[in-house]
């Protein structure tokens, strides 16, 4: 079994109009730009895919990454948390002038919907959101007392996700915080492309350090010099 | 003339793609892993928080804390994972798995499963089966075609205690390779030596015939 | 901060009459045996804890382990997917003479109860067991034309686990397939009390390869020659 | 006279155990960090999947994968950990943090809280505001007493859009510590410098007086 990929272009061939795309990182940490620029290159070169659902814990920072992709008028819609940054241009732009749409979603409930989305667990209750704005319209329940909103899974068609290590099986580590939403988007996603660091043989990883096994992985590439978003962004760079 | 259980086995085992993510339930499904096609490598998936494990390692070499859902020692090949069990099954109730192999006392023609209990006698247990019958994208069954009394055990409704609604999409069984679609049997493949109205008689539902029954050739072993 | 006890009496002295007691392991691999003996010993020479509410995959194999404490008559109620073993006599005996209650959970449920009290989750929805008489009673929903059966979070207040490595932070560990529910029990436990092999100094385990953080982690012992209940099922050893 | 920012966040410091788990919210909260008594050293917990995160790194030292909730370079102390985000929500969501500090812009004396949106103006965001409310043992909000424009901060009911609903167990202000017992504002601790009827005209809600008013004493910082 053999899940690699020539390159960038070949890896995030699977997206279509209008599919919903989950995308590791929290702000610059596990931001997978490559993948990404891969993205926007196709759609300037093709203009496809379009229309897409963007699901991440922030809506872009810069003019690159996600940013880049809102700029380039690919996005319908963000599923987030928390669409500011230190450059939140591109999304406030878009937001303001009613061309793209927002779903806000807790942070804490946006990754327990993309884990019961993986996990097969159609809906759950939180304490989270209850009494305010953002469970309006849902569902509330009581336990033992206390009330709860009821919460539906997030799945997605794509994700697209940063390693460190990779086997050809498509077992993945994540550096440090760089992990963050990237096991779960992997769990929730038909299919889920990966970007990783370094190439290992099957059995490099130690089983028990697996952070994310190959059952959730389909597509892997590799880029050895992957950049760091925020990094990129202090370096003022722009993909425009 | 019927097949032997290891023949049930291998036939089941030639329809597991290369590259397959699957379980096997415990007991006689676990026979399928030693049938696989030259070429091919599936990955299997234990409950208990295994992916790509292999064969049972030599005696005296076991390692109690590497075991299957079965409890029986295994080993690991390259590539695996180990996962806790919430993980474990999110991965069969998410729909990851490619196929289930599971065994059974019944299966209703409306894909009706019912492998756990034999009624209110005795202890009860479940262990994964009723997990594992949600979520992998093929569940198949592997079976006598009869039960030792000779009764059938491909029927219309499940007359035993349930472990899923409406699950299974094939059964392999000694007799037969038979589809479940639409709530109907659908013959696929039988033993050469068999007329279709015998194999009927052994069938507790009628049997659907669409397009060529091919002959159910498997090899001794 | 030291979370480390003295030893094992003192270990398991948070345990008091009619507690539930989550119990790491499935199969011999990850019984945290000298917890439970220890259990054991305290229950012979004072007659506490009694009453208890056991909550295991299984429900003990041979003599020693869960299935002395049922013999002993301290457990009140299992809590399991599979309550046999290659020797269920011990739960057999009680359970036929009505002596011992069982709650009978598919084991995936029961890992996603279990995961759902440590996480704050007071209910979700699965597929397991719809339609079948382990649903009895239970609410059902549907989703997208399919149907579902509600499940209840499970806390305890106790879990006795079995870790590798332990700082006194009580970040942890697990070796190969003893991991199972391990990780799962010290989300939900009240108190979570663990015998550890080995012993590090903070720093000692990779950040990125912590199983359990400390957080969930209450009090450690040190047991540095722990038995595998399985072997020690072979070897026929009995704790009677 | 009022106590800055600095000294708000100390006062709230000296209520933090050793050993505590704290989740400190973005900005203004995460000053209290500084201010730990010596001997104690609580475990901070970060949002984004890290529990032990320790101080800034020098300038040019950063490590981007290395960072806070509120995106900012941190490091790690001896014994910290990296974990996904459904498990550090899991940490939050399921009680298992001590503390977890906050600022606020309005806080009823029912602990309703209103910090994380002034109106439909603009983006709204809400990061992990709503999920750090549930859960922790104790939620405490730091403050300023009034808004810029000498408004209460403290209410009776909230005017702007919840966080939560009856989570808040204590504020800190820059002129007062602040219980809420039984959805009443119950006055701990005051500045010696002002009357009670002077803080009384700066709230929104009646102020409970149960025992002594501590005077509150904070150091120059």
């Amino acid at each position: 079994m053999d899940k690699t990929v020539a390159d960038l272009a070949d890896a995030i061939a699977v997206v279509e109009d209008g599919a919903t795309v989950m995308i590791g990182g929290f702000g610059g940490a596990g931001a997978p730009i490559e993948l990404i620029h891969a993205l926007i290159d196709r759609f300037r070169a093709t203009g496809s895919p379009g229309r897409l659902t963007v699901v991440n814990n922030n809506a872009g920072n810069g003019r690159i990454g996600i940013a880049a992709m809102i700029d380039a008028g690919m996005v319908a819609k963000m599923v987030c948390s928390f669409p500011r940054s230190s450059d939140p241009r591109a999304f406030t732009e878009k937001y303001l002038a009613g061309e793209i749409e927002l779903e806000l979603v807790p942070q804490g409930t946006l990754a327990e919907r993309i884990r019961a989305g993986g996990a097969g667990i159609p809906a759950f209750y939180t304490p989270t959101s209850y009494g305010t704005e953002l469970a309006a319209g849902k569902p509330v329940a009581e336990f033992e007392g206390r009330s709860y909103v009821q919460e539906r899974w997030l799945k997605a068609d794509v994700a697209l996700i940063k390693a460190e290590l990779a086997d050809r099986h498509g077992n993945l580590t994540y550096r440090k915080a760089a992990r963050n939403f990237s096991p779960l988007m992997a769990m929730a996603a038909r299919t889920t492309v990966v970007q990783a660091h370094v190439f290992v043989e099957p059995g490099g990883i130690d089983p028990e350090q697996v952070m994310t096994p190959g059952i959730f992985v389909d597509r892997i590439v590799k880029v050895v010099d992957a950049a760091q978003e925020e990094a990129l962004i202090r370096q003022g760079v722009e993909y425009a | 003339m019927k097949l032997a259980n290891a023949q049930i086995a291998w036939r089941a085992a030639q329809d597991i793609e290369d590259g397959a993510y699957v379980n096997l339930g415990i007991g006689f499904p676990e026979m399928v892993a030693q049938f696989q096609p030259s070429g091919r490598a599936a990955i299997f998936h234990t409950e208990n928080g295994i992916l790509d494990f292999g064969e049972a390692p030599a005696a005296g070499e076991e390692d109690w804390d590497l075991i299957n859902a079965g409890k029986k020692a295994v080993t690991l090949k390259p590539g695996a994972a180990f996962f806790h069990h919430a993980d474990s099954f999110a991965m069969v109730r998410g729909g990851h798995l490619d196929v289930a192999i599971l065994g059974a006392y019944e299966v209703a023609e409306t894909g009706d499963l019912a492998n756990w209990s034999t009624g209110p006698k005795g202890v009860p247990a479940v262990g994964g089966a009723m997990d594992l019958v949600h979520g992998a994208r093929r569940v198949a069954v592997i079976t006598d075609h009869v039960t030792k009394d000779g009764k059938p055990k491909l029927v219309k409704r499940c007359s035993l205690p349930l472990t899923g609604v409406g699950c299974v999409t094939r059964v392999y069984t000694s007799l037969a390779v038979i589809d479940i679609v639409s709530s109907r049997f659908v013959l696929r493949e039988k033993l050469p030596t068999l007329s279709l109205d015998e194999l009927q008689s052994l069938t507790g539902a009628e049997l659907l015939v669409e397009g060529e029954i091919i002959n159910l050739n498997v090899p001794e072993i």
